[in-house]
C-alpha cells in the first residue's frame, strides 16, 4: 500500500515515477485503478482530411446538451466573427470542440507570357489593387514556378492551387481537450472534482465542482472554462458516459472524413506516425504531430492532432509545459519565505526595547 | 461537395487517400477546394466554355475511347444536310423562331437510313406527335422532361459512317462545334489561364480509358442556369467521349440538395410529369391514349413499353372505375397546355388567377429567387394552407415580411387567410426518402408526432377522404375522378393514419394475381395490372419492402445492393453495360463490374445488370423487332430509341443539339464567342416586381452568386430554427474579395448594402481571399460577389434574404432559375428602411433605364404616374 | 465509521493507491453511477437523415416516448454512422421547443394568429378546396378539351416521402390540379 | 511582412501583404496596447496567432475578491507570528493587536475565498481531498487550521475567555502563518499565466515581504509606538524584501517581464512601489512618533494591498495577449535546438 507519503513528490521534487512530469506508461494505473483497468483511449486528428464542417461542435453539443454561445464564449447573443467560417472562437465551457479555419495566402511566381506578369498587371488595372501587395521578392527564392503538373502534383494536399498568381490555403482543424497525461487542470483542482476515469481521460464531475476556478488558467492550452451563470468549469469528457456504453465520443462517431479518430492511444499513435510519413513520402513537408511526443510538457496528449502548419497558427501554445513541473521548486520557495517571515519577525523581537 | 454533402464526401477523402486526384472547379474557393488537389476558380456562368475546351482537347489530341465512342454513341451517326450550327449563325442553331424564342428542331435531325416513324406501330400518329412536339406552346411546356428517364424518341435510325470521317457525322459536326473552344478562348472567357486550364485537361484525360475512369460531380452550381440543361449536356458529351459512362467510378453524379428530392422528381408533384417521368397529357397533343403513347408505340428501347405504364398508372389511380372501354379513364387526367410551373404560378397569383396554394414542407419567400415577388403573391390568394414544423416566413408575410415595413404590404390589406397546419417530422412518421443515387431508403417511425402535428400522407389522405365524402353522390361529371379515385388505404392508430407500406406496394404495383409485381417488366398494357409509378416497379417484389432491406454495409461488398433498393430494378450503375466491351468482355481488369459469362448464358457482376439478362452481346435485333427486343446487344443506353448515348442531341433539348456557350442573362461580360450575348430562348417573367438587370450596365458591376453552407439548409427553416446550426453561421454575410473590398471600401465584419432592380439587402462583410477577382485575357477584371442564401428574418440566426436580391429568369428546358449568376451593385454601410428602400431601388433603375418598379396595393398594379421615368436613358 | 470514513476521499486516497487523489480516490458518487442514455433507451429506430440527399443513416433512440438521441448508423453503406453538423443537430429538429404543434389560423385582413381546432381546420380546407376549384374550372381551353382547375396551386418541398409525393399527385390531379409543383423544379 | 521568430511554417510563404494587415485578419502583431506612450521592453517581438485571441484562458477569478484574499491573507498570516512571540516576549498590546489583525484578516479571506467560488456552498468540498500538486487545496488545509485558530484566539482575546486556549491557538495560527503568506505566490504561479508561471521562484518571496509590510504596518498603526518595534522592524524588512524581488520579477523575465511595466498593472505597481518605499521609509525616519506610525503604517499596507492588484491584473494581461504564451515558447523552442539543450522534448513530431 503506498501512502500518502508518496506524494510528497509535490514537495520534494524527488519524482522517480514521473508523477508530476515526464512519461508515464500507464497514467491510468498511478491514477490508482487496477491492473485491468481498459486501455488509455485518445484522439487523433488529422486535420489535412478535415472539411471543417463542424459535425464535431455539433454532434458534441448535442449529446452533452451545451448552451450556445457567440464566439467569445458570451450566451444568449450571436454575431458573425469576421474570423473565416470560424464563429465558435475557441474551447471554453459550452463548446468543447471548436473549429478553427485559417486562410492562407502565398504569392506565386507565374511564367505567363501571354498575360505578362500577373502582379504587374493587376497594379495597372486600378483601384482595386493593394498597393504594394504581392510584391515580387516575397516569391522570389521560395517559389520557383508551381504551374507546372509536377509542381503541382506534389503540392499541399490543403493548398488550392489557384492557378494565378496567389495560392490560398485554408486550413482546418478541431481542437478539443488535450486529455494530458500530466494534466494541469487535474492537478490543481482542490476538491477533486477533475480526476481521471478508467479510461484514461480527464473529466470534472459536475456534482463535486465548486467554481474555485482554479483550472481555468492551470491549463496551459485554454481549454477548461467557468461557465458563468452556473459557476461551475465544464470541457469535453471524452463522452466518458458513451464509453461506459462500448460507443465512440460523440464528435468521432460524426466527423464525416475521420479527421477525428477515436481508438486506444498507442494504436492511434501508430496510425498517426503512419500518416506522417505517408504525408512526408509525398513531398508535404509541413506536416508535423503534435502533442503526440510523450516527452514532452505534459508527458504526451491523450488528444494529440497532425497539423500542417506550425501550432500558434491554430491557437496552439508551441512548447506547452505543465504547470505543476515546477511546482516542488515553487513549494521549496513558499516554505523558504514562509521560514523568512518567521524569521523577520522573531528576530524583529531581538535587541534592546525601546 | 465537402460544403453541402460532407458525408457524401467521405469518399472523395478515401479515394483521394488512395491515391485519385480531387479537381474542384468553382468561382469560390470552398471547403470542397481546401482539400482538392487542384482549384480552378472560373467567372461563374461559364462552365459551358470550359467543359466545351476540354471537349475540344479531347477531339484534337485524339484521346477519346475510340472503341466505346464509335460502338456506344451516335458519334457516327449522319445529321442531315438542313442543319446549320451556332458556329456559323453567331451563335443560333437553324430552325430559330425569332417570335416565339423557341427553336423547331426539324432541321436538326439524323439523316435517316428507313423512312420516318416506320419502326413503330402507328407511323402517321408519331409523325403527327413529332410535328406537335415542335409546337411553341408545347415546346413551353416543357418537353426536355417530357421524354422521360430516356432519351426522345427519335423518328428513324440514321446513316451510319463508323470511321467518323464524314463531314456530318455527329464526331464531325461536334468537332467543328467545339474547335474554337481553345485553351486561350477558355482563358478569355473563364478567366482560366491555359496551364491551369491544361492542367485539368491533362488529368482528366489520362486518368480516363480502358484501366482509369474519371468522375464529375455537380449540384444546383450546373443547374440553375439559364443554359443550365446543357452544363449537363456538355459534361455528358465529354464523359461519353471518354467512355466513363456506366462503368465504375465514372459517371456524372448529381449531388440532390434534399432528403428525397430525386423521389420528388421520379414520382413528381410536378406540373408536367406523371410518375416514372411519364408526360402529363398536354391538351393539344395528347387527346386520347392512343395519342399519348403514339411517339412510343413499339420504338425500340424500354420507352417503347410507354403504354402499360401509363395503364398500369391509370389502373392504379382509378381501378375497376378504368377499363379499355374509356380509354382507361385516361380522360379523367387533366390536361396541361403551356407553362405552369412554380414561378409562373406566383406571376398569375398576384394577378388573381389562383385561390388557394399548398405550401408542403416548403418556404418559398425565402428559398425562391425575388423573395418580394412571391410574397406579392401570396398577399393576393384568398387561401394558403402552409405544413410545416416551425412558423416559417411564408407563413407569416401578411405581418411580418420586408414589404410590411416598406408600407407594399399590410395586414389590413391582405385578404389571403392562412392555415398553419403543424407537420409531423421525419422521425415521426414512416415512409422512403429516395437519395440522390437512385436509392429507397424505408424509415421506420420512432415516436408520434407532438399535437395536431400529422405526417402529409395523413393530410392528403384525409383531405381526400372529406372531399370524396362531400362529393359523394355528385352527378357532375368533373367529379368522376375523384369519386372513381382508388382511396381506401388502411389506416391505424388513433390518428387514422394511413399506411405508407400499403401506398408503397401500389407504387409498386399489382399483377393479374393480386400480387406485388417483380418489377416493371411485368406490366402489361390490358389492364390487367396496375402500378403507379413504374420505374419503381420491384420495391415490393415478393411482397417483400425491399427499401427497408439493412443489411449492414460491412457485411456486404463495395456495392451493397441489400442496403435499400435502387430504381430500376436494384441496379446501382446506370447503364453498367457500357463497363464491358461490345463483346461483353470487361474492359480491363481493373475496371470489371458486368460482364458476358458465356458459360451461364446471361449477364453477371457485382451490381444488377442494367440490361436483360439473358440478351447476348452479339443479339442483333430482328426486323420488326420493339421496345427492348429492338435494342442491339451491344447497345448499353438501353432507355434510348437507339440503345446510344447521344453526343448530339437531335431532339430533346429546346435550346440546340449542342451545347453552346451564352452569358448568363445577367452578366458583365460580353460573350467572346458569339454575337448572340445570351441563351436565345431563355424564358422571361415581366412585371414590374420582376425587372432585370440589364447586362453590360455599369449600374450593376459586379457578378453575384448563391449558394449553401454546410451549417444551414436551404431557406432555414431547418437549421435557423436549431441552436446548435444558428450559433455555427449566426447572421447573413456576404463573402468578397480583399480587392473589391478596397475598390468599394468594404470592412470586414462591417455592413455592407447590395442593389438589383428587385430590391437593397443589407449584409455583414467577410472579406476573404477566397473571394477572388477573375481577370479575363482582354484585361477586363470581372469580381464576384458571394452570398449564402439561407436567410430571413425569423428564427435564431437571422439576417436579409439573399434571394431578395435575385430576379427571376428560367431555362427553358427545365424552368429553373438563374441565381447562380446575376448582377449588383454593392456599397458599404447599412441598407435605406422604410419607403426610403423603394426611392433607393428605384433611382438605381432609374440610372440602368429599367422600367420602374412600383407596385400598387399588395404588388397588384403598377403605379402608372412611375412606369417609364427614365426608362429612355 | 468505516463507511462514512470510505465515503471521504482523503480517506481512500491514504489507504488505496491513489495518494495523490488524482483518479480512482476522486470519484464521486455521481460518476459512480454514470450511465450513457444510448443505454438505457426503450428502442432504437432505424432511419433516415431528413436534410440533403446523401440518405445517412440514422438511428433514433427513444425513452419513454421521447427521443433522447440521434445519431449516424453504422450499419448504412452510404454514410458509414457519420454526420455532418445537420444531420448531428436532428434530434434538436425533432425536439425543438420553438416548433408550433397546434394549428394556427389567420383570418382574411387579421392581424393576429388565432387557434383552430384541427378537424374544424380540416373541413374548412375541404370547403375552400372545392370552391377555389370551382371558381377556376377549365373544361376547355383554347378549344381543346382540359378538365381541369385553375384555381389552386401546390409547392412541395422535397423531404416529403414518396408515398406522400404519390398520393398528392394522385388526389391532385383527380381533383384537376394541375399546377403542382415541388422543390425538385426549383 | 516579417515572419515568426522561427519562421513558422517551413517552405510555406504566407503573404501576408498590406490589404491583408489592414483588415486585422489572420496575424497579429503583439505590443499594441491601450494607453500611449508605453516603453516597449523587447523589440517589437512578433508571433503568430489565432485571430489575436488568447491561448491560455485568463483566470476567471473575481477582482478585488482575491487580490483581497492575497493581501488580507497575508497580513493575517505575518501577524498571527507577530502576535504569537509578542505574546511569549510579553508584549501584550502588539500581542492583542495582532491577534485581532491576524483573526479578522483570516475571516475576511476566507470570506473573500468563498465569496470568489462559482459555488460558494460547496466550499467544504476543499477538504474533500487532499492534494499536494493542488496550491489551492494545500492553501485550504492551512487556511482552515489558521483561519480556525487565528479566529479562536482573537475572538477568546475580545472575550477573556480560556487564556491557555489563547495561547495555544496563537502558537497553530503562528505555525500556518508564514506558509499562508507565502502559498499564494504558488497559488498564482501554478498556473499556466506567462507572467505569473515565469516568476514562480519569486512570487513566495514577493508576497512573504509583502505580508510582512502589511502585517508590520497595520499592527504598527494600532500598537503604542513603544510596544510597535517588532511590529516596525518586520514591516521595514518586509518592505525591503518585497521591493527588491519585485524589481527581480519584473526585469528578469523577457518579454513576460512586460505586463509588470505596463498599463493598468505597472500603473499599480509603481504606486505600489512608492507607498511600499514611503511606508518604510517613513517608518525609519518617524516609526517611533504615533502620527508617523499611523502614516507608514498605512502606507506599507496599501503598498501590499496594491502589489497584490499590480500583480493580479499583470497576470491577467500576460494571458490575455497570446504574445506572452507564443514569445517564450519559441524562444524556449529556439534555444533548446541552438544549444541542444536538455529538459523535456518538443510537443511537435516532424
Amino acid at each position: 500500500m503506498t501512502t500518502i507519503s508518496s506524494a510528497s513528490a509535490a514537495f520534494t521534487g524527488n519524482d522517480p515515477e514521473n508523477r508530476l512530469f515526464g512519461p508515464v506508461p500507464d497514467v491510468t494505473g498511478q491514477s490508482g485503478y487496477e491492473t485491468d483497468h481498459p486501455a488509455r483511449v485518445g484522439f487523433f486528428t488529422d486535420t489535412s482530411v478535415c472539411i471543417g464542417c463542424k459535425a464535431c461542435e455539433v454532434a458534441c453539443k448535442e449529446w452533452n446538451t451545451l448552451p450556445m454561445d457567440d464566439s467569445h464564449g458570451v450566451r444568449d447573443v450571436i454575431g458573425l466573427s469576421g474570423m473565416s467560417y470560424d464563429n465558435t472562437g475557441q474551447l471554453g465551457a459550452n463548446s468543447w470542440r471548436h473549429v478553427a479555419f485559417i486562410e492562407q495566402s502565398r504569392a506565386v511566381d507565374l511564367p505567363m507570357p501571354t498575360f505578362g506578369r500577373p502582379g504587374d498587371d493587376r497594379r495597372g488595372s486600378g483601384p482595386s489593387v493593394a498597393e504594394g501587395e504581392n510584391d515580387g521578392s516575397l516569391a522570389a527564392g521560395q517559389q520557383s514556378s508551381v504551374l507546372n503538373a509536377e509542381a503541382l502534383s506534389e503540392f499541399d494536399p490543403q493548398t488550392g492551387q489557384s492557378g494565378t498568381d496567389k495560392q490560398i490555403r485554408w486550413l482546418m482543424s478541431s481542437d478539443v481537450c488535450k486529455h494530458c497525461t500530466h494534466a494541469g487542470c487535474l492537478d490543481v483542482c482542490p476538491t477533486g472534482a477533475l480526476f481521471r476515469t478508467e479510461f484514461g481521460t480527464v473529466v470534472v464531475q459536475g456534482d463535486i465542482c465548486n467554481g474555485c476556478g482554479y483550472c481555468v488558467p492551470a491549463c496551459p492550452y485554454g481549454v477548461i472554462d467557468q461557465r458563468k451563470d452556473d459557476g461551475r468549469v465544464f470541457k469535453c469528457t471524452m463522452c466518458y458516459d458513451r464509453l461506459t456504453d462500448g460507443l465512440q465520443p460523440a464528435c468521432a462517431t460524426a466527423c464525416p472524413t475521420q479527421s477525428i479518430q477515436f481508438g486506444n492511444l498507442d494504436e492511434l499513435q501508430a496510425r498517426a506516425d503512419a500518416r506522417l510519413a505517408t504525408l512526408k513520402s509525398q513531398g508535404v513537408e509541413t506536416a508535423r504531430l503534435y502533442g503526440r511526443d510523450e516527452d514532452d510538457g505534459v508527458g504526451g496528449a491523450g488528444a494529440f492532432f497532425l497539423l500542417l502548419d506550425e501550432p500558434e497558427v491554430y491557437g496552439l501554445p508551441p512548447d506547452p509545459v505543465v504547470t505543476t513541473r515546477d511546482l516542488p521548486s515553487m513549494w521549496r520557495a513558499a516554505a523558504a519565505g514562509a521560514a523568512m517571515i518567521a524569521g523577520v519577525v522573531i528576530s524583529s523581537f531581538l535587541g534592546r526595547r525601546p | 461537395m465537402a460544403e453541402c454533402h460532407p458525408v457524401g464526401f467521405q469518399w472523395v477523402s478515401e479515394a483521394k487517400a488512395r491515391g485519385a486526384k480531387i479537381i474542384h472547379v468553382d468561382p469560390r474557393f470552398t471547403r470542397t477546394s481546401a482539400i482538392a488537389d487542384l482549384h480552378v476558380p472560373l467567372r461563374m456562368g461559364t462552365d459551358i466554355a470550359f467543359l466545351g475546351g476540354l471537349i475540344r482537347y479531347v477531339l484534337e489530341n485524339d484521346l477519346y475511347f475510340k472503341e466505346y465512342v464509335v460502338a456506344y454513341t451516335n458519334a457516327a451517326a449522319l445529321v442531315s444536310e438542313e442543319f446549320a450550327d451556332a458556329e456559323d449563325l453567331g451563335g443560333l442553331f437553324s430552325g430559330f423562331d425569332p417570335e416565339n424564342n423557341t427553336y423547331d428542331e426539324s432541321t436538326w435531325q439524323y439523316e435517316p437510313e428507313e423512312p420516318p416513324h416506320s419502326g413503330s406501330d402507328d407511323p402517321a400518329g408519331a409523325a403527327e406527335q413529332d410535328e406537335l412536339e415542335d409546337h411553341p406552346e408545347i415546346r413551353k411546356t416543357d418537353k426536355a422532361q417530357a421524354a422521360g428517364s430516356g432519351g426522345p424518341p427519335i423518328a428513324a435510325k440514321p446513316k451510319r459512317d463508323e470511321t467518323l470521317q464524314h463531314p456530318r457525322t455527329v464526331f464531325q459536326v461536334l468537332k467543328r462545334h467545339f474547335a474554337r473552344y481553345t485553351p486561350e478562348m477558355v482563358a478569355e472567357v473563364c478567366g482560366v489561364e491555359p496551364e491551369a486550364f491544361l492542367q485539368v485537361a491533362r488529368w482528366v484525360t489520362e486518368n480516363s480509358g480502358r484501366d482509369r475512369t474519371t468522375a464529375w460531380v455537380y449540384s444546383v452550381g450546373w443547374t440553375q442556369h439559364s443554359v443550365g440543361a446543357q452544363y449537363i449536356r456538355t459534361c455528358s458529351i465529354l464523359q461519353t467521349l471518354l467512355g466513363n459512362i456506366g462503368r465504375p467510378g465514372g459517371g456524372i453524379l448529381a449531388l440532390r440538395g434534399h432528403a428525397s428530392i430525386q423521389g420528388s422528381t421520379d414520382v413528381p408533384t410536378l406540373y408536367n410529369l406523371l410518375p416514372g417521368y411519364l408526360p402529363m397529357p398536354h391538351a393539344k397533343q395528347h387527346e386520347s391514349l392512343d395519342d399519348y403513347c403514339a411517339d412510343a408505340a413499339g420504338k425500340a428501347g424500354f420507352w417503347g413499353n410507354k403504354r402499360a405504364y401509363m395503364v398500369s398508372l391509370l389502373k392504379a389511380w382509378w381501378g375497376d372505375a378504368a377499363t379499355a372501354e374509356n380509354d382507361y379513364a385516361f380522360d379523367h387526367m387533366p390536361r396541361i397546355d403551356g407553362d405552369h410551373s412554380s414561378y409562373q404560378q406566383i406571376k398569375d397569383m398576384i394577378e388573381g388567377k389562383i385561390s388557394g396554394y399548398f405550401l408542403v414542407g416548403e418556404n418559398p419567400t425565402v428559398g425562391h429567387p425575388n423573395g418580394r415577388m412571391n410574397r406579392f403573391g401570396l398577399a393576393n390568394l384568398d387561401w394558403l394552407v402552409v405544413r410545416d414544423l416551425q412558423l416559417i416566413e411564408s407563413a407569416t408575410f401578411w405581418n411580418e415580411s420586408p414589404e410590411i415595413e416598406t408600407g407594399e404590404l399590410a395586414p389590413e390589406t391582405i385578404a389571403t387567410e392562412v392555415f398553419f397546419m403543424p407537420a409531423a417530422s421525419h422521425a415521426e412518421k414512416e415512409g422512403t426518402f429516395t437519395q440522390t443515387q437512385r436509392l429507397l431508403q424505408w424509415r421506420h417511425k420512432a415516436v408520434d408526432p407532438p399535437g395536431d402535428a400529422k405526417s402529409d400522407l395523413w393530410f392528403f389522405f384525409h383531405l381526400g377522404r372529406i372531399l370524396r365524402e362531400r362529393l359523394a353522390g355528385s352527378t357532375d361529371p368533373r367529379d368522376r375522378p375523384l369519386l372513381d379515385l382508388t382511396w381506401d388505404y388502411p389506416v391505424h392508430g388513433p390518428d387514422q393514419e394511413p399506411s405508407a407500406e400499403d401506398v408503397l406496394r401500389e407504387i409498386n404495383g399489382v399483377g393479374p394475381d393480386g400480387r406485388a409485381v417483380s418489377g416493371y417488366l411485368e406490366l402489361k398494357d390490358d389492364g390487367s395490372t396496375s402500378c403507379g409509378c413504374w420505374i419503381y416497379s420491384g420495391v415490393y417484389a415478393d411482397e417483400v419492402n425491399q427499401s427497408a432491406r439493412r443489411r449492414p454495409g460491412r457485411e456486404q461488398g463495395q456495392v451493397a445492393s441489400e442496403w435499400g433498393w435502387a430504381w430500376p430494378y436494384n441496379r446501382r450503375v446506370l447503364y453498367n453495360r457500357a463497363s464491358a466491351d461490345p463483346d461483353g468482355k470487361p474492359w480491363s481488369e481493373r475496371k470489371k463490374y458486368v460482364w458476358w459469362d458465356e458459360e451461364a448464358g446471361r449477364w453477371t457482376g457485382v451490381d444488377t445488370p442494367d440490361f436483360e439478362a439473358t440478351k447476348r452481346p452479339d443479339y442483333v435485333p430482328p426486323e420488326g423487332a420493339r421496345a427492348q427486343d429492338a435494342i442491339g446487344g451491344s447497345d448499353p443506353f438501353i432507355m434510348q430509341g437507339d440503345g446510344k448515348a447521344w453526343l448530339y442531341a437531335p431532339a430533346g433539348v429546346v435550346d440546340g443539339p449542342l451545347p453552346t456557350h451564352y452569358e448568363p442573362a445577367e452578366s458583365v461580360v460580353e460573350n467572346a464567342l458569339y454575337k448572340q450575348q445570351a441563351n436565345p430562348t431563355i424564358e422571361h417573367i415581366n412585371g414590374p416586381w420582376n425587372r432585370e438587370n440589364p447586362s453590360l450596365s455599369p449600374v450593376f458591376p459586379f457578378q453575384v452568386t448563391t449558394y449553401r453552407l454546410t451549417e444551414h439548409h436551404t431557406a432555414g427553416g431547418m437549421s435557423r430554427t436549431l441552436p446548435y446550426l444558428s450559433e455555427l453561421q449566426p447572421e447573413f454575410f456576404v463573402e468578397v474579395s480583399p480587392e473589391l473590398a478596397a475598390l468599394r471600401g468594404l470592412v470586414n465584419g462591417e455592413f455592407a448594402t447590395l442593389v438589383s432592380t428587385r430590391t437593397a439587402i443589407e449584409a455583414k462583410v467577410l472579406v476573404t481571399e477566397r473571394m477572388r477577382p477573375i481577370r479575363l485575357r482582354s484585361g477586363q477584371v470581372v469580381h464576384q460577389i458571394g452570398m449564402p442564401y439561407h436567410w430571413s428574418y425569423s428564427g435564431i440566426s437571422t439576417g436579409d434574404s439573399a434571394n431578395d436580391l435575385l430576379g427571376i429568369v428560367l431555362d427553358p428546358n427545365t424552368h429553373i432559375q438563374e441565381d447562380k449568376v446575376s448582377t449588383a451593385d454593392i456599397r458599404p454601410g447599412r441598407r435605406p428602411r422604410g419607403p426610403e428602400l423603394l426611392e433607393f431601388v428605384e433611382g438605381y433603375r432609374r440610372r440602368a433605364g429599367v422600367e420602374s418598379g412600383r407596385v400598387g396595393v399588395n404588388g397588384r398594379e403598377p403605379v402608372a404616374a412611375e412606369a417609364g421615368e427614365g426608362s429612355q436613358q | 465509521m468505516k463507511t462514512w470514513l470510505d465515503a471521504w476521499p482523503v480517506f481512500r486516497q491514504l489507504t488505496g493507491p491513489d495518494p495523490l487523489g488524482r483518479g480512482a480516490a476522486a470519484r464521486s458518487k455521481a460518476t459512480e453511477g454514470v450511465v450513457s442514455r444510448t443505454a438505457t433507451a426503450d428502442r432504437v429506430v432505424q432511419s433516415v437523415c431528413p436534410y440533403c440527399a446523401v440518405g445517412c443513416g440514422q438511428r433514433i433512440y427513444v425513452k419513454d416516448e421521447q427521443i433522447v438521441q440521434i445519431e449516424g448508423d453504422p450499419d448504412s453503406p452510404i454514410s458509414r454512422g457519420r454526420l455532418c453538423p445537420k444531420g448531428s443537430a436532428s434530434k434538436s429538429l425533432v425536439t425543438s421547443p420553438t416548433r408550433v404543434t397546434k394549428v394556427r389560423y389567420r383570418r382574411p385582413y387579421g392581424t393576429e394568429w388565432e387557434d383552430l381546432d384541427l378537424d374544424t381546420a380540416m373541413h374548412m380546407i375541404a370547403d375552400r378546396v372545392l370552391e377555389a376549384r370551382r371558381k377556376g374550372w377549365q373544361d376547355e381551353n383554347d378549344g381543346k378539351r382540359v378538365n381541369r382547375t385553375m384555381g389552386l396551386a401546390s409547392l412541395g418541398g422535397a423531404t416529403l416521402d414518396n408515398e406522400e409525393n404519390y398520393l398528392m399527385k394522385k388526389l391532385y390531379s383527380a381533383m384537376g390540379a394541375i399546377q403542382i409543383e415541388n422543390q425538385a423544379r426549383i | 511582412m516579417t515572419e515568426g521568430l522561427t519562421a513558422p511554417g517551413a517552405g510555406w510563404r504566407r503573404a501576408d501583404g498590406p490589404a491583408a494587415e489592414a483588415r486585422g485578419k489572420r496575424r497579429r502583431r503583439g505590443g499594441r496596447r491601450g494607453g500611449g506612450g508605453e516603453v516597449a521592453m523587447v523589440d517589437d517581438a512578433t508571433f503568430t496567432s489565432y485571430y489575436g485571441r488568447p491561448i491560455v484562458k485568463p483566470p476567471v477569478w473575481k477582482s478585488p475578491d482575491v487580490p483581497l484574499y492575497l493581501f488580507l491573507g497575508g497580513m493575517a498570516g505575518s501577524s498571527s507570528i507577530l502576535a504569537a512571540v509578542a505574546d511569549v516576549t510579553g508584549r501584550p498590546t502588539l500581542t492583542r493587536v495582532s491577534r485581532y489583525t491576524a483573526g479578522g484578516g483570516a475571516l475576511a479571506s476566507v470570506v473573500f475565498l468563498i465569496h470568489d467560488l462559482g459555488r460558494p456552498e460547496r466550499f467544504l468540498h476543499m477538504l474533500r481531498v487532499f492534494k499536494p500538486t493542488s496550491p489551492l487545496s494545500v492553501g485550504s488545509y492551512i487556511l482552515a487550521p489558521f483561519s480556525g485558530a487565528a479566529a479562536a484566539t482573537a475572538a477568546v482575546e475580545l472575550l477573556g475567555w480560556f487564556p491557555r486556549l489563547k495561547r495555544f491557538g496563537g502558537v497553530v495560527s503562528a505555525l500556518f502563518g508564514g506558509p499562508l503568506a507565502t502559498y499564494t505566490g504558488v497559488l498564482l504561479a501554478n498556473t499556466a499565466v506567462p507572467s505569473w508561471h515565469a516568476a514562480h521562484d519569486q512570487l513566495p518571496y514577493v508576497f512573504g515581504g509583502s505580508a510582512m509590510a502589511a502585517g508590520g504596518g497595520v499592527t504598527m498603526v494600532f500598537t503604542p509606538v513603544a510596544e510597535a518595534a517588532p511590529s516596525r522592524r518586520t514591516a521595514v524588512a518586509g518592505a525591503a524584501i518585497e521591493l527588491a524581488v519585485m524589481h527581480r520579477v519584473e526585469h528578469d523575465h523577457g518579454i513576460v517581464s512586460e505586463p509588470y511595466l505596463e498599463g493598468r498593472p505597472g500603473a499599480l505597481l509603481r504606486a505600489a512601489k512608492a507607498c511600499t518605499a514611503a511606508g518604510a521609509a517613513l517608518t525609519v525616519v518617524a516609526g517611533r512618533r504615533r502620527a508617523g506610525a499611523v502614516v507608514a503604517g498605512v502606507l506599507l499596507a496599501a503598498g501590499s494591498l496594491l502589489t497584490r492588484f499590480g500583480v493580479f491584473e499583470a497576470g491577467l494581461v500576460s494571458a490575455k495577449d497570446p504574445k506572452y504564451t507564443v514569445v517564450p515558447q519559441r524562444e524556449r523552442l529556439a534555444a533548446k535546438e541552438a544549444a541542444k539543450l536538455d529538459g523535456h522534448a518538443s510537443t511537435i513530431t516532424r
